[in-house]
Order: structure tokens, then C-alpha cells, then sequence
């Protein structure tokens, strides 16, 4: 059952933005620059647009993407293209115009004072947290995962903020070879009892397994759920996702409202009562 | 000077400032659009499907695109009666936008009970009886295609509230005007159509339904040339308004619904591409009526020539 | 090495190399196409509507487009029988290409006269009887939605012939796996579904009907969920083979259809946009095939995994 | 009733056509310039292609356009915008592919020998006769309508055959003020009976009018009548025209089959029974 409406946050636009630039980044991603001076300035970190695309006739809703950066005037996005929508959002030229909705959901909190942050990416992941990272008061660490070193975005720009990046590909073509959840475990066993504050986006296996650290060392875990979506505001019930109630069972949350984000304790997994 | 086209209709009692009201189940319960849309400029707010208790609905996925659809099988998750009046009517309370809600049941006992606890509530605008909804299984499916069922259910209902009433007829029927008929024979203030169309979607590589539930509706400029269709049907056949939707993505479509002889319309699955749709319809309208000279939107309803 | 998976399906008594047909009413009676499509290529050719005597159809215009779709109200233009039998059968005649006549009557009694002419015709592989038309008037409409006449059509038309009988059922039915199993019972070879969809459009500004016949039948990739699940449920009902249509525009829609019960499919409105789709539909089929290591079609049919 | 097939013609082709150049052509109308070397060598006066256009999904079938000019490599198109199709058909790049089905339906007979051609055009029935004036052996007249001056095409190019023409717009912006028809009179009414054979595209009106003046003159006028099109090669039935058949009555023809030119005395005129 959908969830009261959760406190209060900016009210989201409907912006119609101007394509400012779209270039390659990274061998098989893309940036998008959207001059889109409402939206931009009320991004916060994990939160996402709603873009409407030049889709053929067989992709008539709109298609959600993380804000990778933010300013007073412009929202970007990186993407890779892998279906009939974001297909046709390549030929995307400087100047179009395209309709935007956002901010949308709730994003990842700021981190905990005291708490090391540790940032958990896999695929497109990078580009829903590096906000988090750009804006943390706090340097932490990051761990970045891919099949190989093309899936790896955005490591020269954490690190410019002073962070620590470990890579990691199953191939081995970057960082150390492996699921980015074995680095992580490598340096999770040198960290004693630190502090830590998790923040993950990527596929499910990774954020379960992200939870799993966090909840055995007893800090929060803040991830970032991407289900397909309809609305993206919270009326169709599309992108639901169990989560524990109150009173013990469960109950569904809407990842676009309630979420993306959650925190990796609330979630009822796969198999979970 | 021209004069200010009136876009008001009447809905058996009940007024609405302008014909272009939004779908159930596509706007949500009023919050989740208000940062875009004005609800006060609504001709009607139809809220997500309403049942006695609060229902999980369908395990996920629950909606897949289509060619210019889409098939939705969110299976009537909502927070029970209870649950609307204590999240979302105060809410909508603060808006003067006619709240229409819409119910189900499993049993015609329980259409009945929903309407019931309705009737006494203050700030509802009338009650529309979902009895099409192609989610539902334990029965409730032949609701809206069994025409003994349909038939009881309304009456069930009618006899449960004096709020006005509006059945809203299931899209696969052999005979649309019968349904209508018997609508307003059981004593109906208005007929509302077309709800999704049973549909079905496979994953042909792994030979699976997309969809949690298997089948699911289908919704969206697709089905639009379905609905006038039927919309023409039933209206054609009864005395008492129908509510045209199906596929309305601007004023265009929703002309043509007035035009085919609906008294108003809704919007559905476009708010879920372009949220202002509903209001940009409004106006879309009001611009017709002064091209064409028009006093009223009234004169356009049913005013297809053949 | 990998053996060449085997395309060929049983419709009853009727063998095809491939499972892909071009449906009635898309691709004339042969010759249209020819210069394109090497006919033999395809699983069979179904040919448009045919009536005991010639008949004009409706007024121009008889096509309009929509949202994914288009609707047509041709009103089974046709040279009759005889015309038939004189302008085409020769030409057709000279391929190795099963021929399926498209049948209707405006009487139970003329399906029967027109299933018998064909019984004695050397060269036609099947009739299939076209109850479903919504573009006839003239009480036509309900053969395919009144499920008496239904039924007497085809004890009729199976009475009058013992070539392959394949009743093309009604889409606009609120339970269609009845109307399958009547065919059944009625010692029907095969169902196909759907026809074209009832559906209406409108000029708003003129407020006048689009089309010469006012209202006509929604085909192309629109229709396609919903076409998918009635096959799904009607092949579900019978023993006998179902062949599947609505919205075809390559082997991904083919497949689902074969997924979701059917032992062949036809396009339609996709040969107008391009005519090579059929072939390149069998090829996609092959191709699915040899990927996932599947010896014969038939495997492929029905095996949606709930 | 289709009619039985026509005699032997060139196999129409399906070709995936390059955009070889597009550009703006007089005032409201565009040039598309198409390689396509299997349909250009084949392509008869009056002869039309059948063009898949990006379009959107409220524009599934093909759209229909005369040819303009053909050689061995090359199709050309003249068109204006006034729809769905031919909007999307705008944004067509040099380079791109575009399928092209044809050469469609019966064009005109080649002049008879011993008349003189007279072209009547309207809108872009200049484009369908274009051909016809390039390809006769004798030189003749021509004459051309529209409202205004933006609406008349071709002069310069049929001028550059040898043909006389005589442009009338309604606003008087190009050649005489007044409709195509009444220059046409006043030109017949000084021909005394020399023999004639008419070509005609254009509006219905227009077509007609000119039908009803070769008819009292026993001349024979090619008109070819433009209707909305289905499929373009006679399979589904949509764009029909009512002619004489040969026992008294009338016949539904298909405007892409047995069409688009007819001779102006098979044709059964609304209103005629
Ligand atoms: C909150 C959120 C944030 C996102 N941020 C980004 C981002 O920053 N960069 C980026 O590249 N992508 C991001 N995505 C994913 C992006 O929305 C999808 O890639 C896109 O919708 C695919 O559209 P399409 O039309 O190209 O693919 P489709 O043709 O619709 O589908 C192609 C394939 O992708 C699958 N798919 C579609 N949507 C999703 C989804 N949401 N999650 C998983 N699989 C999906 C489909 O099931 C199908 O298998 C995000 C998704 C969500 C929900
Ligand atoms: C044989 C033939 C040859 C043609 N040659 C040319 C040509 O050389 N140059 C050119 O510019 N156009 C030509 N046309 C017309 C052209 O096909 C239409 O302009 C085009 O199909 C419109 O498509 P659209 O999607 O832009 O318009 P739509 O959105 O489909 O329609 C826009 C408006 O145009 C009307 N319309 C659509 N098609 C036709 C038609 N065939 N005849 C009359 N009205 C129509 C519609 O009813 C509507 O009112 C020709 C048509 C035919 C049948
Ligand atoms: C996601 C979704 C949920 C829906 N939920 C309901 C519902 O709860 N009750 C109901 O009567 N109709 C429901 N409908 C049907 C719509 O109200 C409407 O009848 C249908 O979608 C056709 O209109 P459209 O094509 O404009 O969307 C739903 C439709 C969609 C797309
Ligand atoms: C122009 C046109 C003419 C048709 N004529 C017939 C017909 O004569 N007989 C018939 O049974 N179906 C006829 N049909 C229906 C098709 O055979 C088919 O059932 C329907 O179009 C759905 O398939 P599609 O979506 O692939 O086109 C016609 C369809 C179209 C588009
Ligand atoms: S996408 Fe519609 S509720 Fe989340
Ligand atoms: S356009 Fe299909 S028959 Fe002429």
C-alpha cells in the first residue's frame, strides 16, 4: 500500500530544456548538458529526471536518469544506450529543445558528521552518486565495478575531490580484477570498526550485497533502487518495492517517490518474508 | 466583443466547471501532481481504484510500453477506504476540484459496502464503480462482461448511495449499448468508458509474460479509435451522460469524444507523459469554442453529423 | 553441424513449409505483390474476402491512419466468385503457395453457397470464413458476436465443404474462448484471430465521420497486445490450431504469438508499410530457432511458461 | 470491382534509396534528390514512389509523390509540406536511407503523334509533368496555376524544353490573375479545331474542367487523379475512383493501380450516375 507522502522537499518542474551540449564520456557513455536554469538548482544528490525522449512509437513514456552534476543552470546526465529510447536520445543535437521533470524522489541524505563515506558504483552508478561525493563535507572512499575499464565512469572526477577510488573489472582492464564487492571486502577487513556510511547505486546483487556489509557492521547503508518506471512522480505504482512496515510486514514503496533511494535495512529482499 | 465560451457540464447533479477530468489510477490521490498541476482547473479528480480494505495489487513488473500503449497491471493496490480518508481526502478537502471516487469489490456485497461508507463522507463528488478492471481475478473480472453481474452490482450499489453513480463499462463486449442500458435502467447518473483493454505481453527470449500478473489493460493513444467507437455506441444508446477516455492525448481526441456524444472526458495514461495535459486540454478547448463561434462546449456534445 | 530447423506446421488436414501467412484483405488475391515477394516463400496466401456474387464495398475514403494503427472500412469490395475463379485463380495457380479463400455471406445461407462453390475448385487449400468483418452492415455484424448465428454459420459452411474450415473469429467478444470452442464443436480445422477491431474516427473540425462508411476496424502494431492475449486464450480453450494475427511487423511478433499458443500467423497491415515482412518474419523464425537450439517450430508453440 | 490486371509494365522495385541532396525548391516546395538506380531507369511519366518517411507514430503507411525527374541514378521528388509525413520528411539528411517502393501505377501514354501536348497544372502537378514535357518528341503548351506566385513550379525548366507556358495565380502575383482554366479558354478559344491532347494533375475541380473541355473538342485528356493512398500497389482497396466499365455502368478503379492517369472519359465524375 503506497506510503503517506513523505516531508517536505522542492516541488518539482516541468521544464522544457535546451540541449547544451551531448558528447561522448567514457567509451560507451554519454553526457547530456540540459540548460535548464529551474530544475537545475534544486537537485539533490541521488535524486533524478524524467526525460522525455524523441522515441518511436513503441517508447511512449518517459525515461528516468540520475543528475550527475547540478548547477544554477544546468542538469546533466550520463547514459549508455541500450534500448529504443535512449537509442533515439543520441541523435540528440545541441539546441533541441526536450521536456524535463524534476528533481524527482528522494536522494541520498548528507553524510552522517563522523562517518566515513564509502561510495559503492556499479555501471551507470557513478553518475547518481558523484554529487554525493562533490557535495560530502567529509573526503571518503570509493569502490567502482564493471565488466571492464569501459564501464568504469568518472574515476579522474572523484578523485579530483580528493577522494580515494578503487577500481575493479571482472576482465582485470582496470583496478584489480574481480566484483567490486571483493575490494570492497579486502578493505572493509583492514577498516576495524571505523565509522562508516555507505551510499550504492547499481545492480541489485551489488546494493543487497552493499546492505548486507552495512547491516553487519551496523551502519547505515543508503541505496539508490532503479526499477522501471512510468510516472516517475508516485501515481502509476509501477516501480514498487518492498519494504518493511512499521507493524513488521511489509509493504510497498515507490522507488521514484518513497525512493530511489532507501536505506539498505528497510528493504525486503528477494526471498525475504 | 465575443463573450466567454461556457465549458460547464452537468454530469446528472453534478456540475463540473469544464468536461476534462483526469482517469482513475493515472493521477494518483491528488498529491502526486500538485507541484505541476493546478487542480482547481480540472473539471474532476477520479481517484485510484478504491476497495473496502487495503489491497497489495500485483507482484511487479507491473506496466510494459507498447506500440503507442501501454499495458498496465498494477492490480487495484490501494489503501483500503480507511486509508483514503485519513491520507489523501484532507488533502484533496483544500481543493475546489469535484473528488470522484472510484471503487471495487470482490462481491457485489462488497461494491456495495465501498459506495456505503462513501455515501456519508462529506466532499465526494459521486462514485464511479470500477467493474472493468482487467487486474482483477477471484471473479471480479465478469463484473463488467457478465451482464446478469453488472447488472446487480450496480443495483447493489445505487441501493448503497444516493452520490451520483457511474458505472464504468468494460471495453470487451460483444454490445456496448446494452451495458449502458442497463446502467442507466438500474438507475446510473452516468456511464464512464473505456477502461484498459485485456491485454498480454511476452518476452519471447525467455518465453515468459512481462508482466507479474501475465495479463494486464491496455491504455494510450493506441486504443483511442476503440473507445470513440464504443463511446459513440453507448452514448447513442441512453439519455444519461457518458464520459468519454481512451487514448486522449490533447484536445483533438477529446473533441472527438465530445463530438461521438460524450459529456465529458478524462485523461488517462498522457499524464504520465506530459502531466499537464488535462489543463492544456481545457484550453484547447475553450480556443475550439471560440474559433467556432461556439456559446457552449454543450452544443458540440453528440454533434457528429453521419 | 547444425541441422536446418524444421519451420513446417500442421493447420488439421493442412501442411505449410513456414507458419507465416499474409492475412486477408493485405495483400489482394496474388499479383499485387508478386513483383516483390516470391509467393512461394510464404506459409500461405490468404485472399481477400470473397462473396457468391461482386460487391462494391463502401464509399472512399475507406482508410484512415491512427496512433500505431489503421483503420479500414473497404466494405469487402470483391469480384465475386466467379471473378475470382476467372481474374486470379489462373495466376495463382501457377506457385506452389498453399491458397486460402477469405469467405462472407450476407445469410447463413450464402456462407454456405460460397464454402460449397470453392469445395469443387481445384488449388484452394482452405476456407476461412469471415464472421468477423465489422465493416458489414446488413445484420453481418453479429455473426461473429451473437453466438447462435455464430455457430449455425459454421455448421453451415462445414456442412457445404470438406476442405480445411477455418472460422476467422471477432475480436469485440467478452469471452472468446467460447466462441472457439463453438467452432470446435462445430468440427471447424482451425480458428484465426483476430479481425480488425471495431473503431471510429472523426473530423473535429468538419464533426463529420472520417471515413466514407462512418465507422471501420483498427489493425497494424496498436492491436497487437490485445490480439496477443485473445490467441492466448482461445488457443488455450481448443485442441484444434489457432493461427494468429494483429500487429505483425516481424519475427518478434510472430514469436509471441507461436509462444502464446498459436501454430501459425498472418500479417496484415505490415505488407502495406513493407511488403517483405512475411519473409523476413520466416527468416527471424529460422533464426530464433537455430539461436536457441530448437529442432522444429513446434516446439515453440505454447510454450509460454506461467 | 478490381478490374482484371493491366498489361505488362516494369516490375516495381523496393529500394533502399540514398538521400543524395534536399533542398529548397521555389518558395514552399522541396527537392528530395534520391539515389536509387533500380527504380530511376523504370520510372514512366506520371509515374509515382511510395516513400517510407521517419514519421511518428500517428503516420504508419507510406506516403505517395510523383516523380519529378529520373535518370539511370537518380529519382526526384518535389513536395510540400502540409502533413505528419511530409514534416518529418523535411528533416531528411544528405546521406540518410529511406526505402522507396516503385515505380507505382500507369503514367501517361507517350503524346500522341500529329496533337499538341497541352499541360494543365495545379499545385505540384507540375512535379507529375515534368517528366511528360521532357519525354515528348513535339514541343507544346503548358499552362499553370495556383493562388499565388509561390504555388506555380517549373516555369523556367519546361520553358527550357521549348514549351510555351502561361501561369495564372488567383492573386495575380505570376502571370494572369484568375483560375488556370480561364487562360486555358481563352487560349482553345483561339485554336480554332487543331488537335490537341490534354495532360493534366492537379485539384479535382480543375482536373474535371479540363476533362469536360478535351471531351468537347473529342480530344483525349490524361488526368491523373491523386488519392489518399493505403498500400500503393493495388492490395488494399483504399484509394478507389469510380470508372465507366464497358457494360454501362461504373467500376471502382484503384488510383495506384489501374492509376493514377486516366483518360478523362472513363472517369464517372461526383455526381454523375
Ligand atoms: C532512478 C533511475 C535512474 C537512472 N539513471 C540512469 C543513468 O544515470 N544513466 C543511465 O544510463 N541509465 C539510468 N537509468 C536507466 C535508464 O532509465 C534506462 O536505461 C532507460 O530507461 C532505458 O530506456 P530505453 O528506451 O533505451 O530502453 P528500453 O527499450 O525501454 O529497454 C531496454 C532494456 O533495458 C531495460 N530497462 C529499461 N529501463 C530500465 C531500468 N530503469 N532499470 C533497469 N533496466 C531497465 C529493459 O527492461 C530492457 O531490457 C536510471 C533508471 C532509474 C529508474
Ligand atoms: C499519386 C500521388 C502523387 C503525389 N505527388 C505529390 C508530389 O509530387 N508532391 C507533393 O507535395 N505531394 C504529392 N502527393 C500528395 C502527398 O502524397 C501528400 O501530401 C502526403 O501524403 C501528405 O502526407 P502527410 O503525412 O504530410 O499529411 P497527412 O498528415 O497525412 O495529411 C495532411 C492533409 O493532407 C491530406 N492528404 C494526405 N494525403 C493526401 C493526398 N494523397 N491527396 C490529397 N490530400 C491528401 C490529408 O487528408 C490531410 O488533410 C501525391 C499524392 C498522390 C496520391
Ligand atoms: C496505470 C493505470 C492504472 C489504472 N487504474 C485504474 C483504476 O484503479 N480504476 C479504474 O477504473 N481504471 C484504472 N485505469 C484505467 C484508466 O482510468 C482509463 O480508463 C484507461 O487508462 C484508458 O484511458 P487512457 O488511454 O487515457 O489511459 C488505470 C490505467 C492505468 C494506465
Ligand atoms: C485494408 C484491410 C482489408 C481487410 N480485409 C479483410 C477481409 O476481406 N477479410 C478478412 O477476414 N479480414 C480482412 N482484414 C483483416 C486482416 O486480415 C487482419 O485480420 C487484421 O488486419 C489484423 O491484422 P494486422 O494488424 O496485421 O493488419 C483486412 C484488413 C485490412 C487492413
Ligand atoms: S513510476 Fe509511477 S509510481 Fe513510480
Ligand atoms: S493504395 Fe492500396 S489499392 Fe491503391
Amino acid at each position: 500500500m503506497p506510503q503517506g507522502e513523505a516531508g517536505a522537499r522542492a516541488p518539482m518542474q516541468l521544464e522544457e530544456a535546451v540541449v547544451a551540449a551531448h558528447d561522448p564520456f567514457a567509451e560507451i557513455y554519454r553526457r547530456l548538458v540540459l540548460e535548464a536554469p529551474r530544475i537545475g538548482p534544486l537537485v539533490q544528490p541521488g535524486q533524478f529526471v524524467h526525460l522525455r525522449l524523441p522515441a518511436p512509437a513503441d517508447a511512449i513514456l518517459r525515461r528516468p536518469f540520475s543528475v550527475f552534476k547540478a548547477d544554477a543552470r544546468t542538469v546533466h546526465v550520463l547514459y549508455k544506450a541500450v534500448g529504443r529510447g535512449t537509442l533515439a536520445m543520441t541523435r540528440l543535437a545541441p539546441g533541441e529543445r526536450l521536456s524535463v521533470l524534476g528533481p524527482l524522489g528522494r536522494g541520498f541524505p548528507a553524510p552522517t558528521p563522523g562517518r566515513r563515506p564509502v561510495l559503492v558504483a556499479g555501471g551507470y552508478g557513478m553518475a547518481a552518486l558523484y554529487l554525493q561525493a562533490a557535495r560530502a563535507p567529509q573526503p571518503g572512499v570509493g569502490f567502482v565495478g564493471g565488466r571492464s575499464a569501459v564501464d568504469i565512469l568518472c574515476v579522474a572526477e572523484v578523485e579530483a575531490l580528493g577522494w580515494r577510488l578503487y577500481p575493479a573489472t571482472e576482465d582485470g582492464t582496470l583496478g584489480a580484477r574481480g566484483r567490486v564487492t571483493d575490494v570492497l571486502d579486502r578493505w572493509l577487513a583492514e577498516q576495524g570498526d571505523a565509522p562508516l556510511e555507505f551510499f550504492a547505486c547499481g545492480p541489485n546483487a551489488m546494493l543487497r550485497a552493499v546492505a548486507e556489509r552495512a547491516r553487519r557492521r551496523d551502519a547505515p547503508a543508503w541505496i539508490s533502487m532503479d526499477r522501471n518506471m512510468g510516472c516517475g512522480v508516485g501515481a502509476c505504482l509501477t516501480c514498487v518495492q518492498k519494504v518493511r512496515d512499521p507493524a513488521g510486514g511489509w509493504t510497498w514503496a515507490r522507488c521514484c517517490r518513497e525512493g530511489p533511494v532507501f536505506e539498505g535495512r528497510e528493504v525486503v529482499w528477494e526471498g525475504e518474508p | 466583443m465575443s463573450v466567454e465560451p461556457d465549458l460547464s457540464v452537468a454530469l446528472g447533479p453534478l456540475r463540473l466547471r469544464n468536461p476534462v477530468m483526469v482517469a482513475s489510477g493515472t493521477f494518483g490521490y491528488g498529491p502526486e501532481y500538485a507541484d505541476l498541476v493546478d487542480l482547481n482547473r480540472l473539471g474532476a479528480l477520479v481517484v485510484k481504484g478504491i476497495s473496502l480494505e487495503p489491497w497489495a495489487g500485483n507482484p511487479p513488473p507491473r506496466t510494459v510500453e507498447t506500440a503507442s500503449g501501454l499495458i498496465n497491471a498494477i492490480g487495484l493496490q490501494n489503501p483500503g477506504v480507511d486509508g483514503f480518508l485519513r491520507t489523501y481526502l484532507p488533502f484533496l478537502r483544500r481543493f475546489d476540484v469535484p473528488v470522484i471516487v472510484n471503487i471495487w469489490g470482490r462481491t457485489v456485497e462488497e461494491y456495495a459496502a465501498v459506495a456505503r461508507r462513501f455515501d456519508a463522507v462529506e466532499g465526494i463528488a459521486a462514485i464511479e464503480l470500477n467493474v472493468s478492471c482487467p487486474n482483477i481475478k477471484e471473479g471480479s473480472r465478469t463484473f463488467g462482461t457478465n451482464p446478469d453481474l453488472f447488472r446487480r452490482t450496480v443495483a447493489a450499489a445505487r441501493a448503497a448511495t444516493r452520490r451520483p453513480l457511474i458505472p464504468k463499462l468494460a471495453p470487451n463486449v460483444g454490445d456496448i449499448a446494452a451495458y449502458a442500458r442497463m446502467a442507466e435502467e438500474e438507475g446510473a447518473d452516468a456511464v464512464s468508458l473505456i477502461n484498459s483493454i485485456p491485454a498480454l505481453a511476452v518476452d519471447v527470449e525467455t518465453r515468459r509474460p512481462v508482466l507479474g500478473n501475465v495479463t494486464g489493460g491496455l491504455s494510450g493513444p493506441a486504443i483511442f479509435p476503440i473507445a470513440l467507437k464504443l463511446v459513440w455506441e453507448a452514448a447513442r444508446a441512453v439519455r444519461i451522460p457518458a464520459i468519454g477516455m481512451g487514448g486522449i492525448a490533447g484536445p483533438e481526441q477529446a473533441l472527438a469524444f465530445l463530438v461521438a456524444g460524450a459529456s465529458a472526458v478524462a485523461v488517462g495514461t498522457a499524464n504520465f507523459v506530459h502531466p499537464p495535459t488535462a489543463v492544456e486540454t481545457v484550453e484547447g478547448l475553450r480556443a475550439y469554442l471560440r474559433r467556432h463561434g461556439m456559446g457552449t462546449i454543450r452544443e458540440l456534445v453528440g454533434s457528429l453529423a453521419l
